[in-house]
């Protein structure tokens, strides 16, 4: 098991955010995680990486608790995360984007006197074209479009090598074209690398979920399944209702 | 033509002042009034390059610059007043001979020496922007928190420096110096000397901030600016970052510091109130925040007005002032240097039938 | 009326020792004639060295006269000037003798002279040195209540029995209750010292604590030290000094508790309107102190307005009419800055800062320009002295305004923010802009219309700042450290932190005050702070929830 | 290299450098080589220029606007009757800002380049210790009005205000003597700054000398612009439930106003316990609600209520003039100690200017010595060896319209020391 989670707990303000008794990964797997807004998907990724504090509950990543771990000690175990709004570096080009997310030593001094051998440059490069940004490599992020942010984050991301990358809505503000390439890209990423993927487009969800879905409602784990499974399950569809497109949606895949 | 021109003014700019003021002051066209004006100056541009890169390129908001810049004063005050103390034959600097203090207070001793006093003017202030950027940005004090901490740390020590209990002189702070080195603090040549050093760290000093932001930690620094928590997902650690940018800062402003007071010829408590410290942020702000040659250009420009301004407009200089402040920051808000490259782009424009470069900014 | 009141009760004092004592009037009336009309000057030093001597309490007025060089000559009355403000064109005059009342003309309304009417008589210093037997006596006659406490204050000891007499009878008659308890003090503490009976000493010494007089202890102790007084007496008089002692212990921290509070509330109105401006448009305004000072003009120019234009004189009206005024011109202020400059930098919370730094600089020097440096308003009658809760603790009643007013003011913008649409509108852009345009909120209104509350309401803190402390271009800037720190200790765009923190900085300052001095309490309090940020870096109110952090 | 704009940036920097070059232009504003003329007075053509280095911004303007004014006013007098040597005055006024090390700044500016006869200015003790090496190396002549704390006596500075032998010891006398009132607890309270400091320390090596018990004596200090006294005045309030006490005030500037606010409003009266203020006059009171500081005591040199033909004259010239000038305040300013020595040292140095047929410093300073004038305080003399003032200490009695009633004068000229002793004090 890559990421084992048990009874884990957290409320903001009186109101109980997320409550999942169990939660695992396997390693390499791509997981998707789909459920109404508000049903605590994204605060589970913020509880993954570190950037909120369950009130109770326990993480295991690779065996090794992660409970108490700051962010930045989780990141070194292996957990990439790319958030729902894309977090790039916007005063900084592209290439300086990825230079430093990129696998390296990241001590202070380390950064002061760092220079780039030309196979850090390759893997750069590398990574651009696989990312569709090599044109835009001197850019500067903030000038890119909405979608070739979110790419760039992925890239910073995979860039940094983890074991699990968390995804959050990557195809949010994205073409169908872009969509699908996502898609590919993510399932590409589920060769070396778990994955956890939240997304409410239904399909771009088809199209990756080559496992498991996961539906969170209320905080809770409603249930997990194969895609068409979880499609067809009725408790689904329920807590889809009273919000019709999203029912639409769900059933029109 | 295009790689070499910002070499080109920057060269120009050393030679203005290296040369031209100097030889000026010798054939009689500049005093030395005005050529130890400028020293000064220089020493807050390089106070303010540590605010450029604290606040310009990290993105943290530091009210305390000008406290660390007057740690780097009294040292070096301490040591001048010692050895003026020592010339006039007497045990004690007068300020402790009225305030009943009888022996030399303990802390004073390692000032007696000049490479102890030099090497303390730099340690004292880094050390204690360690202890205290540690404590801050542990606990992940950020945006406005930041800002209000720091200020009331600079507050709450300028109150400390203002009691006479300090043994630092109280209001009246270290005055009355007489030699550096065994040099006439007051000779034309000394002052001239001095001016020469300050120019020579300031250039230093750029071109060390230059490595610094050109590097990868430069870089960081920015991304720190831009999305903190990304740069701690990307499993930097930020609190290291911050706090190696803080205190390259603080020793900054305890460098010019010292190199300050032997060309003023006085150091209180004054120096460090909280508005010193805002108008420190504000040179930088008006000369372009996020560049090096923005935040020299802000503080010599500034510190030129307020000079000028006072003696030609001693009623309303604050209007001036203080207008210049609010329309910069409306309609200039690169600052000057944003100023002087939209200005230099319309020349261009006008010289030119295409200008250099039409690409918006950074 | 107050006055007049004065004149009156002096008139029955005077009228008492009078009768009490009638068999020296004559050889009075002979010395003072001699005084004003000498046929040489030995004979008027010997007069005078006469009415010292035989003091009656009758000629004290007179001599009074002489020891303030006020000793007039109007016809064959010798008269004297009340205490007479130098720009009043005519004022009352008073006769000495036999009565020492008010001078009445023919229609029986008091009698106004003006400067060039008086005829003085010039008395010599050496002559003035001979009433310093009796110079502490002269002032228990005056008609000024706090001269009257102050001779009480400054008797010294005698065991002249005659001199008794005036004293109690003079204290039979006294009205004012302070000038009383001074009276009855030095009344008791002449018996004491003069009585070797111990259990009539006791019960002096009883009655003399249970007065509460201002210097009831020094006395105690000054009479526990006496070489020849008996053991019991002497261990009964540390009892009493010490159970008095720490009797004004406790008041003191009673008072100081006080002082905090108003200390807090005075942050607390300041720091209002900073918080409000600061959450909804994220704008560091550097000039908010400057808001202050503006109101704290407003009021002076209110001032100015009744005295010169109106020419209301002495009227506390001028501070009712200056509360609303103060509000509004500081809020007019700051509409005005917010559609300037402000407007454009809404997104921009850093170069907020500076631009309004510019601001604050300019507003200083105009206030310079226009008003000069140094000014002050008049503290409105009704509101100076303060609530007597025991002769050793009062409780000052501008300080007391200042706390119902923070009241008011902070009950007012609750009722604004949480039962108005207004306030509805201003939270829901607060907390999200974008979406309250969205919802057909007119934002640049709803921005417009909080920087008018939170720029009056800095203006009203400077209203109450005048009761305080004085009017200076550069006022505001005193107090915007301290009110950035409660807003920020409070968290950034919290009220109740605001509230809490600036009751909480403002208690904890007075005390710390108490134990260090002022610069060691401030300094502490700033320490205080920075280790609190430690453990709540976001303030004691701090948001929660995934969107609060970024 | 980060910046593209390489062209038009270097046209910008070009720009830049001459604007620069103009600034130093205005700033130096010399003809000379100043190395070699330090000394030199600009004294050519048909005007003399003295410099005037009050702070018209910032925390201090409060004090020293007025005085700026006062000196403005002796120069048009002087002018109007036929100037000094037969030259016009012609002041050279700057805004050193409340800022110290601007002080030296200008004080520089006003000696090298634009080469002054005499500066008349500073308030704070910190401004004249920052100008003072400026004055001494490049002999200048600095005439500073103000009282202080003494300590002191450079050849470059007329100190004209009072030294502690002149203002605080006869108040202190005052109080312990019977005539006083007899005091014997005494609270020294001050602003943190070297006056009220070195102040106290005098006072209470004085007052233990003439017998106060130690514990009779407190000494404390506020910041600067304090402005809450609350604690302060219930702690002056506890120390005087025990009787005859009085507190010895060096509070500086606007907190004066607060503190005897809540004096007053703290039940605390001049009955029960007097303030004996050391730097509260008239200008300070001219803003203040009078009414609670009646019967409070000062102790200074002057007083606007001075009845000398001179002080009447000045007076009404100074009312005059701000009125004319549209000052703030207008016809209602008034006068006080430091104005009148601010007025005076014009005066004095003119006088001495005639006198030594001369604008030299040393000259000058040599003038000085044992002139004698009748200032608006009344006749003073210089001393014969010390750049100090002989003067007339006198304590004042705070009256309902802001003027003091002189309610005591010392016998006849003190003669200042400026480095008190204790055992001089005793003969």
């Amino acid at each position: 098991m890559l990421l084992e989670v048990n009874n884990l707990a957290v409320s903001f303000g009186g109101v109980r955010a997320l409550d999942l008794k169990h939660f695992s990964l396997e390693d390499k797997e791509l997981r998707v995680i789909i459920g109404p807004n508000g049903a605590g998907k994204s605060t589970f990724m913020d509880i993954l990486c570190g950037k909120t504090k369950p009130n109770t509950g326990e993480i295991r990543f690779n065996g090794k608790p992660t409970n108490g771990l700051t962010e930045v000690e989780i990141a070194k175990l292996g957990i990439g995360r790319k958030f729902q709004k894309p977090s790039v570096f916007p005063s900084l080009t592209v290439f300086d984007n990825m230079s430093i997310a990129a696998k390296m030593k990241k001590g202070v001094f380390t950064s002061l006197f760092f220079k780039a051998s030309p196979a850090f440059t390759d893997k750069i490069h590398a990574m651009a074209k696989r990312v569709g940004l090599s044109n835009v490599l001197h850019q500067l992020a903030g000038s890119l479009s909405h979608g070739q942010k979110q790419w760039l984050e992925i890239a910073i991301v995979v860039l940094q090598d983890p074991r699990l990358l968390l995804i959050d809505e990557p195809a949010a503000g994205m073409s169908d074209k872009e969509t699908e390439k996502t898609g590919e890209l993510l399932l590409e990423l589920s060769k070396q690398h778990g994955v956890i993927v939240i997304e409410h487009d239904m399909h771009f969800v088809k199209q990756i979920a080559n496992k498991l879905v996961s539906v969170l409602v209320n905080g809770k784990l409603l249930m997990e399944g194969a895609f068409e499974e979880v499609r067809n399950d009725q408790r689904v569809i329920d807590c889809y209702l009273g919000r019709a497109n999203a029912q639409l949606e769900i059933l029109s895949v | 033509m295009q790689i070499k021109s910002p070499q080109l003014v920057n060269l120009l700019f050393i030679l203005f002042f290296a040369a031209a003021l100097p030889v000026g002051n010798m054939l009689g066209i500049v005093s030395i009034n005005t050529i130890s004006l400028w020293g000064r100056y220089f020493c807050f541009a390089i106070a303010a390059l540590g605010i450029d890169l604290i606040w310009g390129f990290t993105g943290i908001m530091s009210m305390c610059q000008a406290f660390f810049f007057c740690l780097g004063g009294y040292c070096i005050g301490m040591h001048l007043l010692l050895t003026a103390t020592a010339i006039q034959g007497q045990k004690l600097p007068d300020f402790m001979v009225w305030n009943n203090i009888t022996s030399l207070p303990t802390f004073w001793e390692p000032f007696h020496g000049f490479v102890p006093t030099l090497l303390l003017c730099v340690v004292i202030p880094a050390l204690i922007a360690l202890i205290i950027g540690f404590f801050i940005f542990r606990s992940r004090i950020k945006g406005v928190y930041m800002a209000i901490i720091t200020q009331a740390l600079a507050l709450g020590m300028y109150l400390l420096f203002l009691r006479n209990e300090t043994k630092l002189g109280g209001t009246n702070g270290l005055t009355n110096f007489k030699t550096v080195l065994g040099y006439d603090l007051n000779a034309s040549s000394v002052k001239l000397g001095l001016y020469l050093v300050s120019l020579a760290m300031l250039c230093l000093a750029y071109a060390g901030c230059r490595k610094i932001v050109e590097s990868k930690f430069g870089k960081i620094l920015q991304a720190i600016r831009d999305s903190e928590s990304r740069v701690g997902y990307t499993s930097y650690r930020v609190l290291n970052y911050k706090l190696t940018v803080f205190v390259v800062a603080a020793l900054l402003g305890g460098l010019a510091g010292m190199l300050y007071v032997p060309q003023t010829g006085i150091i209180t408590p004054g120096r460090m109130s909280v508005t010193a410290s805002v108008e420190m942020l504000m040179w930088v702000a008006l000369g372009g925040r996020g560049k090096l040659k923005g935040a020299i250009i802000g503080t010599l420009l500034v510190n030129c007005l307020y000079s000028v301004c006072t003696s030609l407009f001693p009623e309303g200089w604050l209007f001036i002032l203080g207008l210049l402040y609010v329309l910069t920051v409306l309609y200039f808000q690169k600052g000057f240097l944003g100023l002087f490259e939209t200005m230099g782009n319309k020349i261009g424009t006008t010289l030119k039938r295409k200008p250099a470069g039409l690409n918006p900014t950074s | 009326m107050r006055n007049r009141k004065k004149i009156g009760l002096c008139l029955i004092l005077c009228c008492a020792v009078f009768f009490s004592a009638h068999a020296a009037t004559d050889s009075t009336r002979v010395y003072i004639g001699q005084v004003l009309h000498p046929q040489q000057e030995e004979m008027r030093s010997h007069a005078i060295q006469r009415l010292v001597a035989l003091k009656q309490a009758s000629s004290f007025p007179f001599l009074e006269a002489i020891n303030n060089s006020a000793l007039y000559v109007l016809g064959e009355k010798a008269i004297t000037t009340g205490n007479r403000k130098s720009e009043e064109e005519s004022f009352p005059v008073y006769e000495l003798y036999p009565i020492h009342r008010i001078l009445l003309n023919a229609e029986g309304k008091p009698l106004l002279l003006n400067a060039s009417g008086l005829k003085q008589v010039e008395i010599s210093r050496a002559d003035r040195l001979q009433l310093i037997p009796v110079a502490n006596w002269l002032n228990i006659f005056n008609a000024d209540d706090q001269k009257r406490a102050m001779a009480y204050g400054q008797l010294q000891i005698t065991a002249d029995t005659s001199l008794l007499n005036i004293l109690s009878g003079a204290l039979k008659t006294e009205t004012n209750p302070n000038v009383l308890r001074a009276g009855k003090e030095a009344y008791y503490t002449m018996l004491l010292n003069n009585t070797t009976d111990i259990k009539k000493a006791r019960s002096l010494m009883d009655l003399l604590s249970a007065n509460d007089g201002d210097n009831a202890i020094g006395v105690l102790t000054a009479y526990a030290k006496q070489k020849e007084l008996p053991q019991p007496l002497r261990l009964y008089a540390q009892q009493k000094a010490s159970s008095l002692d720490s009797h004004y212990v406790f008041l003191q921290r009673m008072q100081n508790l006080f002082s905090g509070l108003s200390l807090g509330s005075i942050l607390i109105l300041i720091s209002l309107g900073l918080a409000i401006v600061y959450g909804l448009a994220g704008i560091i305004n550097m000039a908010h102190g400057e808001f202050l000072m503006i109101g704290a003009y407003a009021t002076y120019s209110v001032e100015l307005l009744f005295n010169n234009v109106l020419h209301i004189q002495n009227t506390d009206w001028f501070y009712l009419a200056a509360l609303p005024v103060s509000f509004i011109v500081a809020g007019a202020a700051g509409l005005l800055l917010e559609r300037l400059v402000i407007r454009r930098l809404y997104t921009k919370p850093l170069e907020s800062l500076l631009a309004t730094w510019g601001v604050s600089l300019i507003l200083i020097q105009l206030a310079r320009t226009l008003f000069g440096d140094l000014t002050a308003v008049k503290l409105p009658g009704i509101l100076s002295g303060g609530w007597q809760v025991s002769p050793h603790l009062v409780l000052p009643y501008s300080r007391l305004f200042v706390i119902v007013l923070t009241i008011v003011a902070v009950s007012v913008i609750y009722w604004v923010l949480f039962r108005t649409r207004l306030g509805m509108q201003i939270r829901a852009v607060t907390q999200n802009r974008n979406m309250s345009a969205c919802l057909g909120i007119d934002t640049r209104r709803v921005d417009a219309i909080t920087f008018f509350i939170g720029s009056g309401l800095a203006g009203l803190a400077g209203c109450a700042m005048t009761l305080i402390g004085n009017v200076v271009p550069d006022m505001g800037q005193t107090y915007i450290v301290d009110s950035f720190l409660v807003v920020v200790t409070g968290g950034v765009g919290k009220l109740v932190g605001t509230i809490v923190a600036g009751l909480g900085i403002g208690v904890f300052s007075k005390v710390l005050e108490a134990f260090f001095e002022a610069v060691y309490g401030k300094v502490l309090i700033l320490l205080g702070i920075m280790i609190f940020m430690q453990f709540k870096s976001k303030g004691l109110f701090p948001d929660k929830g995934r969107s609060a952090e970024d | 290299m980060t910046t593209r704009f390489s062209f038009p940036l270097k046209k910008a920097m070009v720009l830049l450098g001459s604007s620069l070059l103009l600034l130093t232009a205005c700033n130096s504003n010399s003809k000379k080589g100043s190395t070699a003329s330090t000394d030199s007075k600009d004294t050519s053509g048909n005007t003399v220029k003295i410099g005037v280095l009050h702070s018209l911004s910032g925390t201090m303007a409060i004090s020293e606007v007025s005085l700026k004014d006062a000196v403005q006013m002796a120069v048009d007098e002087i002018n109007a009757s036929g100037g000094v040597l037969g030259k016009k005055i012609e002041p050279v006024i700057v805004d050193p800002a409340s800022d110290w090390d601007l002080f030296a700044e200008k004080s520089k500016e006003l000696l090298i380049d634009k080469k002054v006869s005499a500066v008349f200015g500073c308030w704070t003790s910190v401004s004249r210790k920052s100008v003072l090496p400026v004055f001494e190396q490049n002999n200048g002549l600095l005439f500073y009005p103000v009282q202080y704390e003494g300590e002191e006596s450079s050849k470059n500075i007329i100190y004209s205000g009072a030294v502690p032998n002149q203002q605080l010891i006869p108040a202190a006398d005052y109080l312990m003597s019977a005539e006083g009132g007899g005091y014997k607890r005494f609270y020294l309270l001050g602003t943190d700054y070297v006056f009220p400091r070195t102040a106290n320390k005098i006072l209470k090596a004085y007052l233990l000398s003439k017998g106060i018990p130690k514990e009779n004596i407190i000494e404390e200090y506020t910041p600067f612009h304090h402005q809450d006294y609350q604690t302060i005045v219930s702690k002056i309030k506890k120390f005087a439930v025990v009787g005859k006490a009085c507190v010895l005030s060096t509070i500086n500037g606007d907190s004066n106003i607060p503190f005897y606010k809540e004096f007053a409003n703290q039940g605390l009266t001049a009955t029960t316990c007097p303030i004996m203020a050391f730097s509260v006059a008239e200008d300070e009171l001219r803003a203040m609600d009078t009414e609670f500081l009646v019967g409070h005591l000062a102790a200074w040199n002057y007083y606007q209520s001075i009845d000398v033909p001179e002080n009447k004259k000045f007076v009404a010239n100074f009312k005059a003039y701000c009125a004319k000038h549209n000052l703030p305040g207008g016809s209602k300013r008034v006068t006080d100690d430091p104005i009148c020595w601010a007025y005076t040292d014009v005066y004095l140095w003119a006088k001495a200017a005639e006198k030594a047929k001369s604008f030299d410093v040393a000259k000058v300073v040599e003038a000085l010595h044992g002139l004698t004038f009748d200032s608006p305080a009344g006749p003073v003399k210089m001393d014969d060896k010390i750049n100090h003032l002989e003067k007339t200490a006198m304590i004042g009695e705070i009256k309902p319209d802001g003027q003091f009633n002189v309610i005591w004068k010392s016998k006849g000229l003190i003669i200042p020391q400026p480095f008190f002793k204790l055992d001089d004090a005793k003969k």
